[in-house]
């Protein structure tokens, strides 16, 4: 199969839907002719021209408002936020004004929009360009929240979120733009809520979201070399959240790491960990070990700033230890 | 302004327009009167903010809309939603929770939305939906449909920065939405002065919105204006900006009872009777042989009647289900759309 | 010793500290003459001058901002801020611009400010404002959370935040503002990160925060009265969180359930819940059970309402059931 | 505007003045040029927005200023930095991650701050220091200290509502701020025009706030104008708003290379050697005898040797321990005034 970039990816799904629905546009600073800071939506000015694909002043909240407002009244925007650290900005215009229409009018009223940004550190962008933040969204209801691990999911969950009836928040790691992987020529979705298995293994479940996925099986091949075998899931959407198969994984294996680039306290691996807990408690021989970014704004000197996401090497002597029986915290 | 003119008479091709004017202002201040009684009788919960005293903007404003154009609403939404054209039983049930109101009890007074006449809802966050109702006019204008937007908001929302962020878009993009700043004076316990320095007008006009400020306890001169203005936005002439003086005659809640320390009962009973909106295009209809004393007086009783009978059939009405309490969260999509090739 | 209701309380916190550091003032919307609408603040611009309680416009963002550079250059400014749920306009200058002041600056700059506001449903105010919110800023590091339970602790933990020299988020229950407890004339502080046992007891652990403490206490005594004996905890600051005092409980009882007036879903429920998984794992009899509120926008018909909050049956069903062995589900 | 008059000469009491600010100027242009370098050379990681272009806003406001006045700064941080007073060396360590640095490498450029001059430091966030500005305005009113508070932004940042909500405090509180907006003509890839409607100064002015729009690239010019308002400020007239226009010569950051589809070189080439505020002030200077071509070189020698001393000390400088990466997290409080009583 042919290989392509992650920016690639969102580029094909971009361009397929938004000739599929006349409906659809792209909403956000730098869009158009610079196609984005990321370079990831080049060309499709040139294919959609600047009515659908529109450069915004720097107004988070408000082109958001404005996204929010042509969704609800038949449109389908796809709304560009650079940084994922701009969603503290946002967060009135997709929290309540997005996120309830739906629900506080009953079910009459709804809004089909995308907002697409990023998280992820270690770019030595410091501390306002290197947050992680989908836990804030992914705890409101009426949000649904998709986490990419690579070109192949970026493309499927990208479509599936503009065709969704609800906004959709989906986050691309920004280091992984440039990596590649194969995606099928043909057109495909992936649905929400399934999650991805990406490994097979008996000893332990590893379970990363987004960047995390690659830090997972980087990990469960350190620890193939030793022995252990490690089963890999990636989530996919948080928001649904496949709880099924990441249960039937941790059941069998009856250990099991959440792995995500959030901030570790009060982030998604607590709700992860607590389902597991609750639902495979009789088979786990270890609690759920969360892994999740340290507790501290990101740090700009590299030194630093590498030692707050988790690595292959800490999660496989996690894992390794949590084989061996040793009884171990995350903090 | 227009007040004064003598040239239109009973047979004029606007009677209709303007007996229906005057209908949807005593509509609304029935409504609210109601809905302040149900308030007092503790048989509505909530925070609710009554209209009362600035009809003349919903209907002067309304009535030059159509059911294709939007309007976004504020947490003193009511007037708004009669004034598109909201029926009485929906809204009364939507006040007490009940399963037929218009979001199905679930919204309430600050979340009322009218779907089918272009109300895309109230909204309990000051300024909360000046996004939307500029999001509703790029719609219209990149899908080539010719619907105007009006956005109403308080004077106290122009604290608000989104109102500046999403101004300076709609008049990069020429978009058809009027900003209607309902000026009352007061934002809750608060003299306008004090909270908005320099000039509201001058604050649009800076983003080159051509802006006005009028009377808006005139319900014709509102309407005047509003007809020009939509007729200009469907013409791509867009945005524009309309700051209306107003008065709102109750506190800021229907629980805001003793209100001495903000405002003075002299001056609210100035706005009451000197400047009443209803009392005076009352005053215009009969002076001008539109309707007699009689005519107005049998509308308002059969108004007063409508509103009785829809505040009993709300309160008799069902709750809704207990089950309903998890629907609604996701809009359901259906999944045929969501295969390859569809 | 006295009662007085929690509104009194914070007044009185307010008043002595601002009687005690001449560069503490409180900014916010209508917080002077009207003292806010729930009359917390009656009497101090009175006293203290419209100078230092200081009516702004709405504009939340801005207020909070400035509150910010106050902070950071020498005042103790203390922000009113109407409703929780606009928190979410507030996210960026608290968490972009106060959280992060002191580790960017490599600690050089501090920011001693307090944002107080409310939570809480059933109050029949619809979505936009009954959210219990606390989650989103426990996320973020640099920020402390403070969760009040009753006057006692309005009052001694708003002495605190205001002294501290982070930025504090206080989020007091809208429903107990007229509810009295016993409150010393004697000045006192409560220490943040110190958990208060409300209640001794071995069967079950029951750790309630803010409003979910009376209901933990209620169904403490309903379990009473049925013989089971139930230990209330009230962390009383989420950020930092007394693991210790979490723990040892339920290494005592075997048994704990988290009850929070937050959404469920990626709420604080699932934090404390897989800590006391973690580290108290081999010490219970069954997964700590987590008790938030419903993952719906907050409904206004009151029928709804009062459905999507825990209650003390819903707690007391819950560890009855826990105590008697069975094996079960938040969701 | 003052460069045309000829009655300063180099015995004028000024003249320590204006050589200090052709220093600063070059101090600026002289760090930009090596953080690029770094940059280049792949030594210097990150986000990095090069000033060069801009020197004379800096210079011309921070020269009105003493060390007890107080900034607010941007992404295009290092000249406000250099220009209020900041040293190579801590800087260079700040842009390497280097424990020496002003924030012990945890800022970086974006969040350079350096607290011994009043910078209140970078910020990534576009707008997001308009508050902060505001508030450190109006802690010096509060506790009657006679400081000012310059807050500087670009012209894209003028799209961002906190402006318009921290203005209307600051005008309503008569705040001692000065809001410098640095019209560079861009915001990232976008020109000022298609991202701002109307005319930014008139939305100051719709505030009731006093405002200016000044040539950026004429040291004198700003200085002159800065003093003024500095003054007024001091005198309880502030608030006020200055647009200063100007031009950056590099990318938007220092990856931006390909820029012609957004300006083209030749309007790039037109700033540089007609309008550069270096070359301009320097004319000036020796036109009026204030220093040599000699004296400027060896000036400009100096600062390069400065530079070059700096970069190579902060290579050569220590990174943090690994144990800083949770240190600072939280400020300390003193357990003693936690205590009742105290
Ligand atoms: C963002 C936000 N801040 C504060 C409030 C509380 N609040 C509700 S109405 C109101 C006053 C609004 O004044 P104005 O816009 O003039 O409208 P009016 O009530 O006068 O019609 C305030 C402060 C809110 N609902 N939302
Ligand atoms: C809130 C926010 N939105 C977007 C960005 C990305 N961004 C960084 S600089 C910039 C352009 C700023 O333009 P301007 O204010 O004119 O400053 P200049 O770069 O021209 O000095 C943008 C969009 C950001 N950092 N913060
Ligand atoms: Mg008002
Ligand atoms: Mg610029």
């Amino acid at each position: 199969m042919r290989e392509i970039t992650l920016s690639q990816a969102v580029n094909e799904a971009l361009a397929e839907e938004m000739r599929h629905d006349p409906t659809t546009f792209i909403l956000g600073e730098d869009v158009a002719e610079a196609g984005t800071p990321f370079k990831v939506l080049s060309g499709l000015v040139e294919e959609f021209g600047t009515d659908r694909v529109i450069d915004t002043p720097i107004s988070e909240p408000g082109f958001v408002g404005i996204a929010v407002g042509a969704a609800l009244t038949g449109a389908r925007p796809i709304v560009d936020l650079m940084f994922g650290d701009f969603i503290y900005l946002v967060m009135d215009q997709l929290c309540n004004q997005a996120a309830k229409q739906q629900y506080m009018s009953g079910g009459k009223l709804s809004v089909p929009m995308v907002l697409r940004t990023n998280l992820g550190a270690t770019r030595r962008s410091g501390a306002q360009h290197s947050q992680s933040l989908h836990v804030l969204v992914a705890h409101i209801p009426g949000l649904k929240v998709a986490l990419p691990s690579s070109a192949y999911e970026a493309k499927g969950l990208m479509k599936t979120a503009i065709r969704d009836n609800n906004p959709v928040v989906i986050i691309e790691d920004k280091l992984m733009y440039q990596d590649k992987a194969p995606v099928p020529e043909d057109e495909y979705l992936i649905p929400f809520g399934e999650a991805n298995i990406k490994r097979e293994g008996s000893d332990i479940t590893l379970i990363g979201t987004s960047s995390m996925v690659q830090v997972a099986e980087a990990a469960a091949r350190i620890l193939e070399s030793e022995g252990i075998s490690a089963e890999v899931i990636d989530p996919r959407t948080i928001v649904p959240l496949d709880e099924e198969t990441l249960l039937k994984s941790v059941r069998k294996t009856s250990r099991a790491i959440v792995i995500d680039e959030g901030h570790q306290n009060y982030g998604i691996t607590g709700e992860i960990a607590s389902r597991l807990n609750e639902k495979a408690f009789y088979y786990l021989d270890a609690p759920v070990l969360r892994m999740g970014a340290m507790d501290v704004p990101v740090p700009f000197s590299p030194v630093l700033e590498d030692l707050t996401v988790p690595t292959p090497e800490r999660v496989a002597e996690n894992a390794r230890r949590l084989c061996a029986g040793e009884m171990i915290h995350a903090a | 302004m227009t007040s004064k003119t003598k040239t239109k008479t009973k047979t004029s091709p606007n009677t209709d327009d303007y007996l229906r004017m005057y209908t949807q202002m005593v509509r609304i201040r029935t409504f609210e009167d109601n809905a302040n009684q149900l308030y007092l009788a503790g048989k509505m919960q909530g925070l609710t903010h009554m209209y009362s005293g600035e009809e003349a903007v919903a209907v002067g404003i309304c009535e030059a809309l159509t059911d294709n154009d939007r309007i976004t609403s504020t947490h003193r939404g009511h007037g708004h939603c009669v004034a598109k054209g909201a029926n009485y039983k929906e809204m009364f049930c939507e006040l007490l929770g009940k399963q037929e109101g218009y979001c199905r009890g679930k919204g309430g007074s600050m979340h009322i939305a009218d779907q089918s006449h272009g109300n895309l809802g109230a909204n309990a966050i000051v300024g909360g939906s000046m996004g939307i109702a500029t999001g509703s006019a790029l719609r219209a204008k990149l899908l080539g449909q010719d619907d105007v937007t009006v956005c109403f908001f308080g004077d106290g929302a122009t604290a608000q920065g989104l109102l500046y962020e999403v101004m300076n878009m709609a008049a990069l993009w020429k978009l058809p939405v009027i900003y209607a700043c309902e000026n009352n004076g007061y934002s809750e316990y608060t003299k306008t002065e004090e909270i908005a320095a320099g000039s509201i007008t001058a604050r649009a006009e800076a983003f080159g919105i051509e802006a006005f400020s009028i009377d808006g306890q005139d319900v014709l001169g509102v309407n005047e204006l509003s007809k020009k203005l939509v007729a200009r936005c469907r013409n791509n002439e867009g945005p524009f900006f309309v700051e209306l003086m107003t008065y709102r005659y109750h506190g800021h809640h229907v629980g805001d009872i003793n209100r001495e320390y903000y405002r003075s009962k002299k001056e609210e009973a100035d706005w009451k009777e000197n400047r009443d909106p209803i009392i005076r295009f009352r005053g215009w209809l009969v002076e001008q042989g539109i309707a007699t004393e009689e005519e107005i007086e049998t509308l308002n009783e059969q108004i007063k009647q409508d509103a009785k009978e829809a505040v009993a059939y709300a309160e008799a009405a069902a709750y809704p289900d207990v089950a309903e309490v998890d629907m609604h969260v996701y809009a359901e999509t259906d999944p045929a759309t969501l295969q390859a090739g569809n």
